[in-house]
């Protein structure tokens, strides 16, 4: 009941007016965008894409640049960091902290509620893009089900990173801009260096769960778009069960640990009232 | 100015002079130059903050990775005509490169989502416009701080940059190549410090929270990155032309489509599809595809934020 | 009720808190000090937020930090400016209310309840950001006594009310400590606090000043001279017979106002004691009789500056 | 000469009318401004300084007009504001620097007079300390100081005690009174601390719904019934209020250990009072004739309008 409630309270904060209009703006972009491309390629002389394949091409391209690579980063660093330390500095986390509600059941009902909110979003997002690009038959030729399942591991193991994060500052724009270094630069740079440093970035792990090659001629040498999965033949290969393995341990440590970290840590400031 | 101090008005009879409060009568600046205290206020606060000398190390990062890079590569190849088209991308990288452009937008989000928006929320904009300036004076003055600190992270390390390469290969002559090669790494610097200041400040006015600024400059700014990539890539094959177009048509595409203009060198674009090493290469467009939205997003920024500054309190009451 | 054994905060290098011990029972009682004396980190350390450095804070018997058991039995009315600004004053109490595990249609009645209480009825559903300070005050200590708490504990509940609503916030905490509420308010708008409660405990610079009844308080500080004007019609002949009264220090007259008599005592216990059967048997005209040292401000500046 | 002057001064937030029509002239001295929450008090004195324009009315201040006139206004006024303005990460004196640079001082004069005035607002040593350090006293103090820095002619300060302790209060009290009397300052205090008014101000104004409620001097505004007296008694005691109503004395109201009384006329109030004391077993610890607190003329004032 308590949970219910604070759950709820939690996804009201998030998806206020003024933000769920930019999250619905957020869910509609990857798909508005590749049916625009699919209809302007049809109507050139040149037809950029060929029926079929092109259209699994487009779907394949959005899903993995806008919606894994941007939708899912994106919302899972402003949510997480909203919910928490937009309170903190407001302070009205007082508010919540001295209710007969144990802490990591708040941290928890936030936690539930930032993940809904992106997964939703990433949700929509894929399921109109597939209808968009491939029309009904997209669910059966798109590998819709897999990524819908991959994006929320995804959301989990993000966002425990970035509530971990949180948990740990009293200000909302340190982790902020931690976050989006971390989503943005660390995540496309470093699987892009040679050698096994990809094993450091979650999203390497993400991308060979939910493959989007797309060109089905070269998925061996050249895996997914940008290299994502493995070009290197040497050393390491991250295979689906690793996957699996790193990416529910990140989110599962991480939450465990900002779990602990919030039950222990003062969310006051210094007090200047006297 | 003369730096006498003015003598003291109602001089005492008594010879125990009077040292409880008294007004001011020292000398008063010009109204015009005002808007200076503001900006130079800002760079000060922006000295003390640890983010931003951390941002600011990535910068630095991003300069000695490229002056490595480019050490190898000029080692190992000989020198070649194309050697210089290769320091032209790697001048340009310094400057405009993913690492540095999002320690940019880090410094910009970090300095300038709160400018605005904070001082209101801690009611500072009151003290402050009840002073005799204007809202103008105060608009111009936050944005001429933050622009200086942009466009000097942007600037300084290309400088050094081509510093370097000049001491270094001095068998590149490449002064003589481009006479103007540091009025163009000023010029190429300008653009992305105005368009990032002016939007940040607009954003910020409008915000109720350095938060929410921030991540909505954020999104912008990465979303536009996205879409547009994503964009090039796709079209690229058939139609390049339009691709090299489109794949501008984000905030970092406007200002690398300026940069390259300045530069003159063909920019190489990751091929979708086509593993991490493949890329081909995009000529400079034309000026006016980056320079006019660039206008539009500057002025629509700077005016939704001149509306917004005002002297209102929080708390009604 | 709240019992705190040798505790002290410090936050980094600054200390706020220095080895303070009371313990409370029910009632209302007013923590006073300087601003900067701690009051809320007192606050802030009992209602569980803060953890002392040293020492033990206890709440009904137990620790507060984070404990749901304590919170179930406590409200608390932070000082706080800031609210949630897009819920309007009902959805807030309402959701305060179901946090604290009430439910239902028992969950509404008590909402309109509390906010009936606190006179925000016509408030109460515009969105809190549209709220003036008062009504933020005002829904604030709504929330804080919507789970019917044995314990309240409001952080400056007067700051920012006008004279009508500062006159119905004591009212409702006199109703309150009626109905039985262990009360804890810190507040520096003295003549406020002298209304709700006789009982207080001091604090400066981090340590606890003095505990208990103002008067017991007053009479721990008879060391200290305590003054009493008196304005008479023949002051000269007042003073002569005043100051023949053992516990009459001293007596000053004032050149600028020629009736008064400033006098000063040790015992001011004895003084007023005597004082009628003086007036009564001498025939002293009396025309008024004020002392600036028979308020909490004064005790309060003594013990301070004492 | 008066410092402000306004004439059917109207001012509208939407449809919402915040002034209605008023007609004030401020002479110099110092002048309080009460009024309930809401009542236009913040309204004027934004419009007084150029922040809200007018619907309709003229007004001026120290000669200027406010509406096109607004920074030459303001070079002259100091405003100090009723919420704490926080700004973390700097130092009082750089701040006040800060203050004074907007006003047009060079930062060399400024950083020094900032000094002089921090010092002269009893912020001594503390003015080094980073300003989120600072309890609300000092934060008070150094709103204070950034008004007056640049030598303002008139200062508004809102709610200025606000928050303070009794130490505090008086002091920032005593300083109001030093600008006031003879330095050449104007000031205008509005405040919801109605015993701090009486003490600083010579003349109120109280407002009450966008219009002008009561004005005049503190004085006349206090003068009450003759034959009135607070009493005040060690503590509570029925048998006490018996035994005056026994001697003819009208009970008025009680609360807690004070006493309202009225005596009929040509009675000696001392003398019955020492006597009810005595049969009552009760310890007087003081009366005096009653003057009407300015609450009280406050809270009658509100209470009038609201009925009319």
């Amino acid at each position: 009941m308590v949970d219910i409630v604070l759950y709820t309270s939690a996804l009201r904060t998030l998806a206020r007016p003024g933000r769920l209009i930019w999250s619905v703006l957020l869910a509609l972009a990857a798909p508005l965008l590749a049916i625009l491309v699919k209809h302007a390629s049809s109507a050139s002389h040149h037809p950029v894409l060929d029926p079929y394949e092109h259209s699994l091409h487009l779907y394949n391209a959005f899903s993995s640049l806008m919606i894994f690579g941007f939708v899912l980063v994106i919302l899972s660093v402003l949510s997480s960091t909203g919910i928490i330390l937009q309170e903190v500095e407001q302070k009205t986390i007082v508010y919540l902290l001295t209710r007969p509600v144990a802490r990591w059941r708040i941290l928890l009902a936030r936690y539930f509620a930032s993940i809904t909110l992106t997964t939703a979003v990433a949700w929509g997002s894929t399921v109109l893009l597939a209808l968009g690009t491939l029309g009904i038959g997209g669910f059966t030729q798109a590998p819709v089900g897999r990524d819908m399942g991959v994006l929320l591991l995804g959301a989990f193991a993000y966002t425990s990173l970035f509530l971990l994060l949180c948990s740990m500052v009293n200000r909302a724009l340190i982790p902020l801009v931690a976050g989006l270094l971390y989503g943005f630069l660390w995540e496309t740079l470093i699987p892009q260096l040679p050698g096994n440093f990809r094993a450091i970035s979650l999203m390497s792990y993400i991308h060979v769960l939910a493959p989007h090659h797309v060109n089905k001629a070269n998925t061996d040498t050249s895996g997914s778009l940008l290299g994502f999965g493995g070009t290197s033949g040497s050393g390491f290969h991250i295979t689906t069960a690793l996957s699996w393995g790193v990416l529910c341990s990140v989110a599962a440590g991480c939450l465990v640990l900002a779990i602990l970290v919030f039950s222990s840590r003062e969310y006051v400031g210094r007090a200047e009232g006297g | 100015m003369k730096k006498t101090p003015p003598p003291v008005l109602n001089a005492q009879t008594s010879p125990i002079a009077d040292l409880s409060y008294r007004g001011y009568n020292g000398p008063l600046k010009l109204h015009a130059v005002r808007w200076w205290v503001v900006a130079l206020y800002t760079i000060r606060r922006a000295r003390r903050s640890v983010g931003f000398w951390v941002l600011t190390g990535v910068c630095a990062l991003s300069y000695l990775f490229h002056a490595l890079g480019f050490y190898f590569q000029h080692n190992l190849s000989s020198l070649s005509p194309s050697m210089h088209q290769v320091f032209a991308q790697t001048l340009f990288s310094v400057m405009n490169g993913s690492l540095n452009e999002y320690a940019v937008m880090g410094i910009a989000l970090l300095l300038g989502a709160g400018s605005i928006a904070a001082d209101n929320r801690a009611n500072a904009l009151m003290v402050y416009l009840a002073r005799p300036i204007t809202r103008t004076d105060y608009l111009a003055g936050k944005w001429s701080g933050l622009f200086l600190i942009l466009y000097s992270v942007i600037a300084i390390p290309s400088i050094l940059y081509c510093l370097t390469a000049m001491t270094a290969f001095s068998d590149m002559h490449i002064l003589q190549q481009d006479h103007w090669v540091f009025v163009h790494i000023l010029l190429a610097a300008l653009f992305p410090a105005v368009v990032l200041t002016s939007l940040i400040l607009g954003i910020s006015a409008w915000s109720k929270s350095a938060f929410s600024a921030g991540a909505l400059f954020a999104s912008i700014y990465i979303l536009s990155n996205t879409i547009a990539g994503i964009l090039g890539m796709v079209l690229f094959r058939k139609q390049p032309d339009k691709a090299n177009l489109l794949s501008h048509c984000s905030l970092s595409g406007l200002m690398d489509a300026f940069a390259q203009r300045v530069f003159h060198f063909n920019m190489k674009q990751p091929m979708l599809g086509r593993g991490p090493f493949a890329f081909t290469d995009t000529p400079p467009v034309l000026l006016r595809y980056s320079l006019i939205p660039a206008l539009v997003i500057v002025v629509l920024c700077l005016l939704a934020a001149h509306q917004r500054i005002r002297a209102v309190e929080i708390v009604k009451g | 009720m709240i019992e705190l054994q040798r505790v002290s905060r410090w936050y980094g290098q600054v200390i706020a808190l220095n080895d303070v011990s009371f313990s409370l029972q029910g009632g209302i009682t007013a923590l006073l000090g300087p601003n900067g004396a701690g009051k809320s980190s007192l606050l802030k350390l009992v209602t569980g937020q803060i953890r002392p450095t040293t020492g033990q804070v206890q709440v009904l018997g137990k620790q507060p930090f984070a404990n749901q058991w304590v919170y179930a039995r406590m409200g608390y009315c932070p000082e706080l400016e800031t609210t949630y600004d897009d819920l309007t004053g009902r959805e807030f109490v309402n959701l305060m209310a179901r946090l604290a595990g009430i439910r239902g249609a028992e969950c509404t009645r008590r909402v309109a309840e509390v906010i009936e209480k606190v006179g925000m009825n016509q408030a109460a559903d515009r969105k809190m950001g549209g709220y003036s300070k008062g009504m933020r005050q005002r829904i604030k200590v709504a929330q804080a006594i919507v789970h019917q708490p044995q314990v309240l504990i409001l952080d400056e509940p007067f700051n920012g009310l006008d004279p009508v609503a500062r006159r119905d916030m004591a009212q409702l905490l006199l109703e309150l400590a009626g109905a039985g509420c262990g009360i804890l308010i810190s507040s520096h708008i003295l003549y406020e606090v002298e209304h709700l409660t006789h009982n207080i405990l001091l604090l400066h610079k981090g340590r606890l000043l003095a505990q208990g009844d103002i008067y017991t308080i007053r009479a721990l500080i008879d060391k200290h001279p305590h003054s009493i004007v008196l304005e008479t019609d023949k002051p000269r002949t007042a003073a002569q017979k005043l100051i023949e009264m053992e516990s009459v220090l001293s007596v000053a007259l004032n050149r600028q106002r020629p009736f008064e008599i400033k006098l000063e005592t040790h015992s001011p216990e004895r003084f007023y004691a005597d004082l009628p059967d003086l007036v009564l048997q001498q025939g002293l005209q009396i025309q008024s009789l004020y002392s600036p040292d028979n308020n909490l401000e004064a005790v309060f500046n003594y013990l301070v500056q004492g | 000469m008066t410092v402000v002057s306004i004439s059917s001064l109207t001012v509208r937030y939407g449809a919402r009318i915040a002034l209605d029509g008023i007609d004030l002239e401020i002479p110099e001295g110092c002048i309080g401004l009460l009024g309930p929450n809401g009542a236009g008090k913040t309204t004027l004195i934004k419009t007084l300084l150029g922040f809200v324009r007018p619907a309709s009315g003229i007004c001026s201040v120290l000669g200027k007009n406010c509406v096109n006139e607004s920074l030459a206004i303001r070079q002259h006024i100091g405003l100090m504001p009723e919420l704490d303005c926080h700004i973390p990460g700097i130092n009082a004196v750089t701040f006040v620097a800060y203050a004074g640079e907007l006003a047009g001082m060079p930062a060399s004069y400024a950083m020094g007079r900032a000094h002089e005035v921090l010092e002269y607002c009893g912020l001594g040593e503390a003015r080094y300390r980073n300003v989120e350090t600072y309890s609300t006293g000092m934060l008070q103090r150094i709103k204070l100081a950034q008004a007056l820095v640049h030598g303002p002619e008139l200062v508004f300060l809102d709610e200025p005690t606000n928050g303070l302790d009794p130490v505090g209060r008086d002091e920032m009290l005593a300083l109001i009174r030093d600008i006031s009397r003879g330095k050449g300052v104007n000031v205008i205090v509005s405040s919801h601390l109605l015993p701090d008014v009486e003490k600083v101000c010579d003349r109120i104004i109280v407002m009450q719904g966008g219009h002008v409620a009561t004005e005049g001097t503190v004085e006349d505004l206090q003068k009450a019934d003759s034959g009135l007296m607070d009493v005040e008694l060690r503590e509570t005691n029925a048998a006490f209020a018996h035994c005056l109503a026994q001697k003819g004395v009208q009970v008025l109201h009680t609360e807690g250990s004070r006493l309202q009384v009225s005596f009929p006329a040509d009675t000696v109030a001392g003398k019955m009072l020492f006597e009810a004391a005595k049969e009552s077993g009760v310890q007087i610890r003081g009366f005096k004739s009653a003057r009407r607190s300015l609450e009280e003329v406050f809270l009658n004032t509100v209470e009038r309008n609201g009925k009319a």
